[in-house]
C-alpha cells in the first residue's frame, strides 16, 4: 500500500510547477489558468486526503521524504504522518474552496493572482509538512510575501494600509526568527527539528540545553508565536480581516492559522515541557482578551478576526496543555482546531455573500434558509456545541484538565468561551430578528460551493469526532436524528410537521416508557407526552412555519435524552442540545432578541459549570455513571455539587440567575411559551434530583449546601411572586409566577426528606400542567387583543369563556385553594417541613405563599373582569386549536387532583429507596403521613355537594334576575365615564408597592448588567490599544516579546 | 367504600347551630359595641329580620355567571371550614367531616371563599369592588404571616396536623392550653386574628368611608342575605379553629360558646377603641409586630 | 348628549371597524317591571313585617336636610334600635330619604341612584322643600314637587324637621309597610312614562338611560 | 583581542538594533523600509558571523581548497548558503514593500504611516 500512495512531495512539488507553468501562460487565458489552478489544488488535497485516509486506517505509517537523496542533517526532509496529513487536506482543501470563491478577483488579476495563490498554499503545506528549521524560515517567508499578495485582492482600499502593515511586524517576525534559526544551528550544528532533540547517542543535550540555545530556541518560538496573532502582538491581523477579501481571510484564519499552529507544535516538541507554560500562558491571554475585545464590535469581518484570535489561542492553550493530555492530545487539538478552520472558512465565505459590514445586515441571510443553517451551524462549531468536534473536544480537554487540577485554566477556558458564545449568539440574534435589508442575498454558484461544502465537512465532521470520542456517537442517536430530520422537512406544510412531531414523539415514549424508572417516567410523560400536548396548540399556525419545527425537536429532542442519559456524557450532550433548540424557539418571539441571549448565556454558563462538576467528580475518567456521584469524595464532592447545583438552578431560575426568564418566556410565541416554562423548566429539576438523590447532603467549608438551597429556593419563591404581582404584563406575570413555583421546587428537592422530594415531584407535575394551560390561555387572550398589557383588557368573560375556565381553574390549583391540586402540593409541602430542622427558610416560604394570591387574582380579573374595552367588543374565543390543550389540561388538572395517587404512589415507593422515612399510606381514599390525613375525593365530593346546593338555592330564588351591562353599578350616583377609566387594573396593587416596593429593587438586574457593562467597556477601551499604525504594532510586538520572556523565562534563559 | 351517611344529618346539625348561634352573637357583638357608644343598638334578633327582609326583596340584577357564584363561593367556602374542623370535642356527632383532611385543609380552604367572592364582586365591574380585593388581599399576605406561623408552631409542638390530635394533647386543666405551653405563637396568632375580622383597624376591605364597603358594594338582595348567612358561619368557624388550636377546644356546647364568644370579644375591643389603618401601615404593622412574634415562636418549639 | 356616549367608530384588534353605540352597548335598556307579591300571604307577611323592621337607609344626604339625619346615630336617639341602618350603597338600602331641597343637578344623581335600589324601596321627603319647594319656591333650580318626579311614601314637614320628627315618620312608614302599602317603586314603574317625561322636562342635559338599573 | 567573528557579531546586532529603531521612528514608509533592509544585513552579517571558523577559508572547493582537506580547511558551509537565501528572501519582500508603498502612495497621496491608520480597534 506504501509504494502505492503518491509521495507528499508531489504536494508542494505539483504547486510549485503550477506556478511556474501559470508564469509561462498567455495573459488572455484566464479560463486556462483558472482550470489549472483548480486542478492543481485539488491534486494537493486529493494527495493530503489519501494520505489521511491511509494513515487514518492504518494502513501506512508516518514516513519521512529525503528531498536531496540523503538523511538529515545533509539534506531537508519532509515528514508526513496523521496530524500532517490532516493539516494539509484542510490547508489545501481550504485554498481550494477559497479559490472558488475567490473567483471573480482572482479572474480579474489573471494568472498572476492565482499563482500567489498557489504558491501560499504551498507555503502553508510546506510550514507543516518540513522538519527543516530553515526551511519553515523560507516557507514562513513564502506565506508572508503571498499573504501580502493577496491582500491586494480585496476590494477594499484599506488592505492596502493592512498589507503594508502586515510587512512591517513580519519583518520583525523573520528577523527574531532567522537569528534564533542560526544561534539553534550554532548549539546543535544541525537545522533539523528532530537533530535538536536531546541526542540518545549523548552528542548533545538538545538546543535547550545551554543558556544561547535557550534564548536561540525562544526567539524562534515567540516569532512563531507571533504569527498566531496573540494579543497584544496581534493589531496587523485584525485590520487585515476587517479589510481583505473575505474568501482569501477564510485561508488567513483557517489555512494560516492551523499551519503555523503546527509550526509551533512541532517547534515546541523539541523544547520540552519546560516550554509549555508560555504557549499555555499566552494562548489562554489571548482567547481571554481577544473574546473580550470582540464584544464592543460592530463590523462583522473584525469580529470574526478577534473571533479567529481567540480560537487560535485557545489550541495554543491545548498544545501547551499537551503534557498532560496524553493520547487525547491530537482529538483535542484538531477537534478546536478543524472546528474553528471549518467554522471561521464558511463564515467569512458567507461574509462575502453580505452586502454590508454591520451585523445586523445578516439578516440578510433570512430569505436563504440554507444558508442561515450554515450560519447557525458554524457559530454552534465555534461554541462547542453538540455534536460538533469542539463539543467532543472541549468535554474530553475539560475532563482532563480536572483531573489534574489545572482548575484556573479550566474556568478561563469556559469563562472566554462564554463570553465568545455571547458575542456570536448576540449577532445571531440580530441575523434572524433585525429588519431584513431590502435586496436579497446574491448567491453564485461559486460563492455557494465554498459554503455548503464547509456545512457538509462541519456536520461530517461532526459525526466523525463523534465516532472517534469513546463516548456516544450523538449524530446516531434517535432523538437527535428525528430532529435534525425536520431540517430537510422543512418544506412542508406546518400542519404536517405538527402531525409528525406528535407521532414521533408519542412513539418514542412508547417504545422507550419501560425503560425508565417511575421518577424518570414522570418527567419522560411531561417531556414526551406533555409535549405532544402542547404542540397540539400548534395546529393553529397556518402556512410552513419555517425553522420552528427543527427548534422545537431539537429541544424535545434533548429532553428526551436528558432523561434517558445514564452517564455524565450523555447526560451534558442532551443538556447543550436542548439548551440550544430553546434558545431557536424563544428567539423566534417578536421581541425577544435580547431576552433569547440572556437566556443562552445563562444557560450557557449554567451548563458549563456543570462540565467543571462532571468534570470534577469524573477524576481522570473521561466520562461518568450519574450514579457514581455519590462516590465522590469529600472535600471534592462539595464542590461537585456547588457547580452542578448551580448549573441546575441556573435553568430553574433561581434567584440571582433568574432575570433571563420572564421576558424569555413573555416574548416567546403563543405555544413556545407553554414549551418553554411547562415542560423546558423541568429539566433543571430533573438535573436537580439526579443531584440531590446521587449525592445527598454535601457541605463545603462547614457550610450545608443544601441548607444554601433552602434559602435559595425560598427566596426565589418570595422574589418571583412578589415580582409577579407587580407585572402589567400578562405573560411576564406568569414567567415570574414561573420563577416563584421553581423556588418552591428547589426547596423541596433541598429539604432532603422523603416529603420534600414528593413534593417537588408534585409541583413537576403541578407546574407544568397549570402553566402550561395559562400560557396558553393568556397566549390567546393576546393573540386576540392583541395586547399584553392586562389593563388593555377586562371584561372578557363573556367572549371568551372557555379561556376564562382554564385561567379559573389554573389561578385557583396554583393558589393551593382545596379541592384542586394545587391543595396536594401544599400538604405535602407542610408534612415535609415538620420533618425538617430548618425553619427560618421556611417563613420566607410562608410568607411567599399568600403573594401567589395577589398576582393570579390580577391575573384573571384584569383580564376576563372588570370592564370591557371598545375595541375588544367584537374579540372572539381563542382558536380552536389553542383552546383544546387547555381543555385537556382542566380535564387533567381535576383527574389529579381527586386522583393524585395515579402518579405519586409509584414516586413515592421510589423514593422510599433512597429515604425510608416518611412515606406517605395511600389506604383506600385516605392519604396518611406521619403527622395528618387528607382525603381528595372526599374533599372533592363535600365541596361539589355544597357548592351545588348553594348554587341550586340561588339560582332558583334568582331566576328572576335582570341581566344588566357593564355600565349598571352604582357608581357613587354618577355613571361610569369610559371603560378604560372605571377598570381598576393599572398599578392594582398600589399599596403593597407602598409598603414592601424596597423589597423588589431590581438588584440582581443591576449586577449583572454591571457585570456586562464592565465586559463591554474594557472591551471598547481595550481595543484602543489597536491605533491602526503599523509601528505601534511593531512596537505591541517588541513589548509582548519582552513580557514573555520576562514572565515565561523570569529573566532567566 | 363506606360512608357514614349518618354524618349528613349531623353535619348539618352543627351547621344550623353555629348558623343561629352566629347571627345571635354578632348582633350580640353590635350591641356591645354600641353600648360603647352609649347607644342602645340593635336587637338581639335584627339579624334574622335583616335576612328575612334580603331574601324577600323582590328584584334583583345579575352582572353575570361569575357574580353568581361569588356569593356561593363565599357561603360554600364558610360551611365547608365549619365542616372539616371538628366544633366539639369528643364528641363523634360534631366532629362534622374532619375525615377529609387535616388542618392544612382547612387553612387553605380559608381563601376559597375569599378567592371566590373576589371574582364574583370583580365580575361586577365595579372598581371599588376591585380596589376593596386588592385591599383585602395585599393585608391578607402580611396578616395570614402570623397565623400560618403559630399553626406551624403548634403542629411541632404537637407533632401532628390533625384537629383533634392537637386538642386531645391540650386536654388536662387549663395549663395544658397552647396559650399557657406556647404563649409567643399563640400571641402571633391573635395578632394575625385582628387583621382577618373585618374590624379596626384592619377594617381597610370595607372601608365604608373610602370605597363604599369593597367588594360586595354591588351585592343585594338575595346575594346579600347569602354573604350574610356567611358572616354568622365564617367568623365561628374561624374561631373555631383558634379554639381547637390554642385554647384546650371546646367539649360541649356550652364550653363553645364561652369560648367563641371571648375570643371574638378581642377584635372587639381592639376594634373599638382604634381607627382605620392605611393599608400599607396594616401591612407594615403585621410585618413588624406580629411576624417576629411567630418566628420566635417556631424557633422556641 | 356627552362626547362620550356618543357613537363611536373603533378598529378592533383584527383590523375590523365597528361601531359602537355606549348607550346601547353599555347600558342595559330594559325597563322596570312591575313586581307584585310572588308568595302566600303569610309569607308576604312575614316579609313585610321584616321590611318594615330592616330599613336601610342610603347614604346620600341631599340637601340641608342631611344634617337632621346625622343625631339619629348617635346615643341621644339611637335609630338602630328600630332596625334602621344606613348603607353606603344603593344597592342594599331600601330607603331613599330625600334630605329637603334638591336642585335640578342632584335630581340627577337622586334618580340615578333611585333606580338602583331594588324593589321594594321607599321614598321620604323631609321638610317642606320636597314638599312645595319651601323657601326655594321660586328658585329657578330646584324642583318644588318631589313626588312628580319621583314617588313618595312618606313626607316628614318642617324646615328643618326635628330628629324626634325623622324618628316618627319612620315609624310612621314601618306602619305602611307593614300593612303593604309602601308600594312606590310599583308605582313609579307603572306610571313610569310619567315620571320620565317629568324628569326630562327639568333636566335639560339628560344624559344617560331611560332607567338606570 | 576580539575575534573578527565577535566584531561581526557585535556589528550584525547594531545594524539590527538600528534598523529596528529606524523602523520604529520613521514615519516615512521609504525610510522604515531602508531601516528594515538594514535590519536584514544585520540578520546576514549575524548568521555569516555564526558560521565563520577562524582561520580558515571560504568554503569553494577549487584548487586552493582540495576536496579532501575541505573539512579540516574551509569554515561552515550552511550560514553562507542561508545567507545567500536569505538575501534572495529579502530582496522579494523589500520589493513587495516598495510595491506596496508605491501603491499607497498613488492611492492615498502619502508615505506618512501616521496616517494610514483608518483601520483600527
Amino acid at each position: 500500500m506504501v509504494s502505492a500512495m503518491p509521495s507528499p512531495i508531489l504536494i508542494i512539488a505539483s504547486a510549485l510547477g503550477a506556478a511556474f507553468l501559470l508564469g509561462l501562460l498567455d495573459e488572455r487565458r484566464t479560463r486556462t489558468a483558472w482550470a489549472i489552478t483548480l486542478a492543481t489544488l485539488g491534486f494537493m488535497g486529493l494527495v493530503s486526503a489519501l494520505w489521511l485516509l491511509a494513515l487514518a486506517t492504518g494502513q501506512s505509517s508516518t514516513v519521512d521524504v529525503f528531498t536531496a537523496g540523503t538523511p538529515p542533517p545533509f539534506a531537508i526532509n519532509l515528514r508526513m504522518g496523521l496530524a500532517e496529513a490532516a493539516l494539509s487536506t484542510l490547508v489545501t482543501l481550504t485554498g481550494l474552496f477559497a479559490a472558488i470563491a475567490l473567483k471573480a478577483p482572482l479572474w480579474a488579476h489573471g494568472r498572476r493572482a492565482m499563482a500567489v495563490l498557489l504558491i501560499l498554499v504551498m507555503a502553508l503545506a510546506g510550514i507543516i509538512l518540513t522538519r527543516d528549521l530553515f526551511n519553515l524560515f523560507v516557507f514562513f517567508e513564502l506565506a508572508v510575501i503571498a499573504t501580502a499578495g493577496m491582500i491586494l485582492l480585496a476590494d477594499d482600499e484599506r488592505a492596502l494600509s493592512a498589507g503594508f502593515k502586515y510587512l512591517i511586524v513580519a519583518q520583525f517576525f523573520s528577523a527574531l526568527l532567522l537569528i534564533g534559526i542560526i544561534f539553534a544551528y550554532q548549539v546543535t550544528g544541525t537545522l533539523n527539528l528532530d537533530g535538536m532533540l536531546p541526542d540518545a547517542g549523548g552528542a548533545h543535550a538538545g538546543v535547550t540545553a545551554t543558556q544561547v540555545g535557550a534564548i536561540a530556541f525562544f526567539l524562534m518560538l515567540i516569532a512563531l508565536i507571533a504569527e498566531l496573532k496573540p494579543f497584544p502582538a496581534n493589531g496587523w491581523a485584525l485590520d487585515i480581516y476587517e479589510s481583505a477579501h473575505p474568501a482569501f481571510s477564510a485561508i488567513f484564519s483557517a489555512a494560516s492559522g492551523a499551519a503555523a499552529l503546527f509550526a509551533v507544535d512541532k517547534l515546541l516538541a523539541i523544547g520540552g515541557d519546560a516550554w509549555l507554560g508560555i504557549a499555555t500562558g499566552v494562548g489562554i491571554v489571548t482567547f481571554l482578551v481577544a473574546n473580550v475585545l470582540a464584544l464592543p464590535q460592530r463590523n462583522d469581518r473584525r469580529l470574526l478576526g478577534y473571533s479567529s484570535v481567540a480560537q487560535t489561542g485557545l489550541v495554543l492553550v491545548v498544545i501547551g496543555q499537551r503534557d498532560i493530555l496524553g493520547d487525547g492530545y491530537l482529538f483535542i487539538a484538531f477537534g478546536i482546531l478543524v472546528a474553528h478552520a471549518v467554522a471561521k472558512a464558511g463564515l467569512y465565505w458567507l461574509s462575502g455573500l453580505i452586502a454590508g459590514r454591520g451585523l445586523e445586515d445578516w439578516a440578510a441571510l433570512r430569505t436563504r434558509p440554507l444558508l442561515m443553517l450554515a450560519f447557525a451551524s458554524f457559530l454552534a462549531l465555534l461554541t462547542g456545541l453538540p455534536p460538533f468536534p469542539s463539543f467532543y473536544a472541549k468535554w474530553d480537554l475539560v475532563h482532563l484538565l480536572a483531573s489534574h487540577d489545572r482548575l484556573a485554566l479550566l474556568g478561563f477556558v469556559l469563562f472566554g468561551t462564554l463570553i465568545e458564545a455571547g458575542y456570536l449568539f448576540r449577532w445571531f440574534g440580530h441575523a434572524i430578528k433585525r429588519a431584513a435589508p431590502a435586496d436579497s442575498v446574491a448567491c453564485p454558484a461559486e460563492r455557494l460551493i465554498p459554503i455548503l461544502t464547509a456545512l457538509v465537512a462541519a456536520w461530517g465532521l461532526g459525526y466523525l469526532w463523534g465516532a472517534l470520542s469513546g463516548q456516544a456517537n450523538l449524530l446516531l442517536s434517535l432523538p437527535l436524528l428525528f430532529a435534525l430530520a425536520f431540517v430537510l422537512l422543512d418544506w412542508l406544510p406546518a400542519r404536517i410537521k405538527n402531525t409528525l412531531a406528535i407521532a414521533g414523539m408519542l412513539g418514542y415514549f412508547a417504545l422507550t416508557y419501560q425503560d425508565y424508572d417511575p421518577l424518570r417516567l414522570i418527567f419522560a410523560l411531561i417531556f414526551l407526552v406533555g409535549g405532544a400536548i402542547v404542540l397540539l396548540a400548534s395546529y393553529h399556525a397556518p402556512g410552513r412555519r419555517a425553522g420552528f419545527y427543527p427548534s422545537a425537536m431539537l429541544m424535545y429532542a434533548g429532553l428526551a435524552m436528558l432523561v434517558q442519559a445514564q452517564d455524565s456524557f450523555a447526560f451534558f450532550a442532551a443538556w447543550e442540545l436542548l439548551t440550544v433548540g430553546s434558545y431557536f424557539l424563544i428567539l423566534r418571539g417578536k421581541a425577544s432578541e435580547p431576552h433569547a441571549l440572556s437566556y443562552m448565556l445563562f444557560s450557557l454558563g449554567g451548563a458549563f459549570l456543570i462540565l467543571a462538576g462532571f468534570a470534577l467528580a469524573a477524576q481522570g475518567q473521561l466520562q461518568l455513571p450519574l450514579e457514581a456521584l455519590g462516590a465522590v469524595v469529600e472535600p471534592l464532592s462539595g464542590w461537585v455539587f456547588l457547580l452542578l447545583a448551580v448549573g441546575f438552578m441556573s435553568k430553574t431560575a433561581v434567584l440571582g440567575l433568574h432575570i433571563w426568564l420572564p421576558g424569555a418566556h413573555a416574548e416567546a410565541e403563543t405555544d413556545v411559551s407553554p414549551m418553554v416554562s411547562g415542560i423546558l423548566l423541568k429539566a433543571g429539576l430533573l438535573g436537580l434530583f439526579i443531584l440531590v438523590m446521587n449525592m445527598g447532603k454535601q457541605q463545603l467549608y462547614g457550610v450545608e449546601l443544601t441548607h444554601l438551597m433552602l434559602w435559595l429556593g425560598a427566596l426565589t419563591a418570595l422574589a418571583g411572586n412578589l415580582l409577579a404581582a407587580f407585572q402589567e404584563d400578562a405573560k411576564r406575570l406568569l414567567a415570574y409566577s414561573s420563577i416563584g413555583q421553581m423556588g418552591y421546587a428547589v426547596f423541596g428537592l433541598a429539604l432532603m426528606n422523603h416529603l420534600g422530594w414528593l413534593m417537588a415531584l408534585m409541583f413537576v407535575i403541578n407546574h407544568y400542567i397549570y402553566k402550561s394551560m395559562l400560557f396558553l390561555s393568556v397566549g390567546g387572550v393576546a393573540k386576540r387583543t392583541g395586547t399584553r398589557d392586562m389593563y388593555r383588557m377586562g371584561g372578557l368573560i363573556t367572549l371568551m369563556p372557555l379561556s376564562f375556565i382554564a385561567v379559573l381553574i389554573g389561578i385557583i390549583a396554583i393558589s393551593g385553594v382545596p379541592p384542586l391540586s394545587g391543595f396536594g402540593g401544599r400538604w405535602i409541602f407542610y408534612n415535609a417541613i415538620l420533618d425538617s430542622d430548618a425553619r427560618l427558610p421556611m417563613i420566607v416560604l410562608f410568607f411567599a405563599g399568600p403573594i401567589a394570591f395577589l398576582y393570579l387574582f390580577r391575573l384573571i380579573h384584569t383580564i376576563f373582569l372588570g370592564q370591557l374595552k371598545d375595541e375588544h367588543r367584537r374579540v372572539r374565543e381563542a382558536p380552536f386549536w389553542i383552546v383544546l390543550p387547555q381543555m385537556l389540561f382542566v380535564t387533567m388538572l381535576i383527574i389529579f387532583a381527586v386522583v393524585p395517587g395515579m402518579a405519586l404512589r409509584h414516586v413515592d415507593a421510589y423514593i422510599s429507596q433512597f429515604i425510608p422515612n416518611g412515606a406517605l399510606s395511600w389506604q383506600g381514599l385516605t392519604i396518611t403521613s406521619q403527622y395528618g390525613y387528607w382525603s381528595p375525593v372526599s374533599i372533592m365530593i363535600i365541596i361539589g355537594v355544597i357548592f351545588m346546593l348553594v348554587f341550586g338555592y340561588l339560582l332558583l330564588i334568582n331566576r328572576r334576575a335582570q341581566k344588566v351591562k357593564q355600565f349598571n353599578i352604582a357608581f357613587a350616583a354618577e355613571r361610569p365615564y369610559r371603560p378604560e377609566t372605571t377598570h381598576f387594573a393599572w398599578n392594582f396593587f398600589a399599596p403593597y408597592r407602598k409598603a414592601l416596593g424596597f423589597l423588589m429593587l431590581p438588584l440582581v438586574t443591576r449586577f449583572w448588567s454591571t457585570l456586562t457593562d464592565l465586559l463591554n467597556t474594557a472591551g471598547d477601551l481595550g481595543r484602543r490599544l489597536y491605533t491602526g499604525n503599523g509601528q505601534t504594532y511593531a512596537i505591541h510586538f517588541l513589548v509582548f516579546v519582552v513580557i514573555v520572556f520576562l514572565l515565561g523565562m523570569g529573566g532567566q534563559p | 367504600m363506606s360512608f357514614d351517611w349518618i354524618k349528613i344529618p349531623q353535619a348539618l346539625l352543627t351547621v344550623f347551630v353555629v348558623f343561629n348561634f352566629g347571627l345571635l352573637l354578632n348582633a350580640l357583638i353590635a350591641k356591645i359595641a354600641a353600648r360603647v357608644g352609649r347607644r342602645q343598638g340593635i336587637p338581639i334578633w335584627q339579624n334574622y329580620v335583616d335576612l328575612i327582609k334580603n331574601i324577600g326583596q323582590r328584584s334583583l340584577i345579575t352582572h353575570g355567571v361569575h357574580f353568581y357564584l361569588g356569593p356561593v363561593f363565599r357561603l360554600t367556602g364558610g360551611v365547608g371550614l365549619l365542616l372539616f374542623v371538628p366544633t366539639i370535642y369528643g364528641s363523634e356527632m360534631f366532629s362534622n367531616l374532619s375525615f377529609a383532611g387535616d388542618l392544612i385543609l382547612a387553612l387553605y380552604f380559608v381563601f376559597f371563599g375569599t378567592l371566590g367572592m373576589a371574582l364574583g364582586a370583580a365580575e361586577s365591574g365595579h372598581p371599588y369592588s376591585a380596589i376593596g380585593v386588592s385591599r383585602g388581599l395585599s393585608q391578607v399576605t402580611a396578616a395570614e404571616l402570623p397565623f400560618a406561623l403559630a399553626v406551624f408552631a403548634v403542629a411541632l409542638q404537637y407533632q401532628t396536623l390533625s384537629v383533634t390530635d392537637i386538642v386531645a394533647a391540650q386536654q388536662g386543666g387549663i395549663l395544658h392550653w397552647t396559650l399557657f405551653t406556647n404563649p409567643l405563637a399563640v400571641a402571633a396568632a391573635m395578632l394575625s386574628f385582628l387583621g382577618s375580622m373585618m374590624r379596626p383597624p384592619f377594617d381597610v376591605v370595607l372601608a365604608p368611608q373610602e370605597i363604599p364597603i369593597g367588594p360586595p358594594t354591588e351585592y343585594h338582595s338575595s346575594y346579600l342575605a347569602l354573604l350574610q348567612t356567611n358572616r354568622a358561619i365564617f367568623p365561628i368557624a374561624k374561631i373555631v379553629i383558634y379554639m381547637n388550636l390554642f385554647f384546650g377546644g371546646a367539649a360541649s356546647w356550652p364550653v363553645f360558646a364561652l369560648k367563641v364568644f371571648l375570643i371574638y370579644m378581642v377584635s372587639v375591643f381592639v376594634g373599638v377603641v382604634f381607627p382605620r389603618f392605611r393599608v400599607e401601615q396594616s401591612i407594615r404593622w403585621f410585618l413588624i409586630w406580629a411576624v417576629p412574634l411567630g418566628v420566635l415562636a417556631i424557633l422556641w418549639v | 348628549m356627552k362626547e362620550e356616549l356618543q357613537k363611536r367608530v373603533v378598529k378592533g384588534p383584527d383590523g375590523v371597524e365597528f361601531e359602537v353605540e355606549p348607550l346601547r352597548d353599555y347600558y342595559c335598556e330594559a325597563l322596570p317591571q312591575v313586581e307584585r307579591p310572588a308568595y302566600a300571604q303569610i309569607i308576604e307577611d312575614l316579609f313585610n313585617w321584616a321590611r318594615s323592621e330592616s330599613i336601610w337607609i342610603l347614604g346620600f344626604g341631599t340637601g340641608c336636610g342631611a344634617i337632621e339625619m346625622r343625631p339619629l346615630m348617635t346615643p341621644r336617639f339611637d335609630a338602630y334600635r328600630y332596625g334602621i341602618q344606613w348603607r353606603p350603597t344603593p344597592r342594599q338600602a331600601n330607603l331613599f330619604v330625600i334630605s329637603g331641597y334638591l336642585s335640578v343637578k342632584t335630581l340627577k344623581r337622586v334618580i340615578r341612584s333611585y333606580e338602583q335600589m331594588q324593589n321594594p324601596k321607599y321614598v321620604v321627603g323631609l321638610g317642606s322643600c320636597t314638599i312645595n319647594g319651601g323657601m326655594y319656591f321660586d328658585s329657578y333650580n330646584t324642583i318644588k314637587r318631589l313626588d312628580q318626579y319621583l314617588p313618595v311614601d312618606l313626607y316628614i314637614t318642617g324646615c328643618m324637621p326635628r330628629p324626634e320628627a325623622l324618628l316618627a315618620g319612620f315609624l310612621d312608614l314601618k306602619k305602611l309597610i307593614r300593612a303593604g302599602k309602601a308600594d312606590g317603586a310599583n308605582h313609579y314603574a307603572e306610571n313610569f312614562a310619567w315620571y320620565k317625561a317629568n324628569q326630562k322636562q327639568v333636566i335639560q342635559d339628560w344624559d344617560m338611560p331611560d332607567y338606570n338599573w | 583581542m576580539p575575534e573578527v567573528a565577535h566584531i561581526a557579531l557585535a556589528t550584525g546586532f547594531a545594524l539590527v538594533l538600528i534598523g529596528f529603531y529606524g523602523a520604529l521612528t520613521q514615519r516615512n514608509l521609504l525610510r522604515i523600509i531602508v531601516a528594515f533592509t538594514l535590519a536584514t544585513t544585520g540578520v546576514n552579517v549575524v548568521i555569516v558571523a555564526i558560521g565563520h571558523m577562524s582561520g580558515r577559508t571560504a568554503p569553494i572547493l577549487d584548487a586552493a581548497v582540495p576536496a579532501a582537506e575541505a573539512v579540516s580547511r574551509v569554515i561552515d558551509p550552511l550560514p553562507q548558503a542561508l545567507v545567500l537565501t536569505a538575501i534572495v528572501i529579502g530582496v522579494g519582500i523589500t520589493a513587495l514593500m516598495l510595491a506596496y508603498a508605491y501603491r499607497l502612495f498613488e492611492t492615498r497621496g502619502t508615505l506618512d504611516i501616521a496616517r494610514l491608520t483608518e483601520l483600527k480597534w
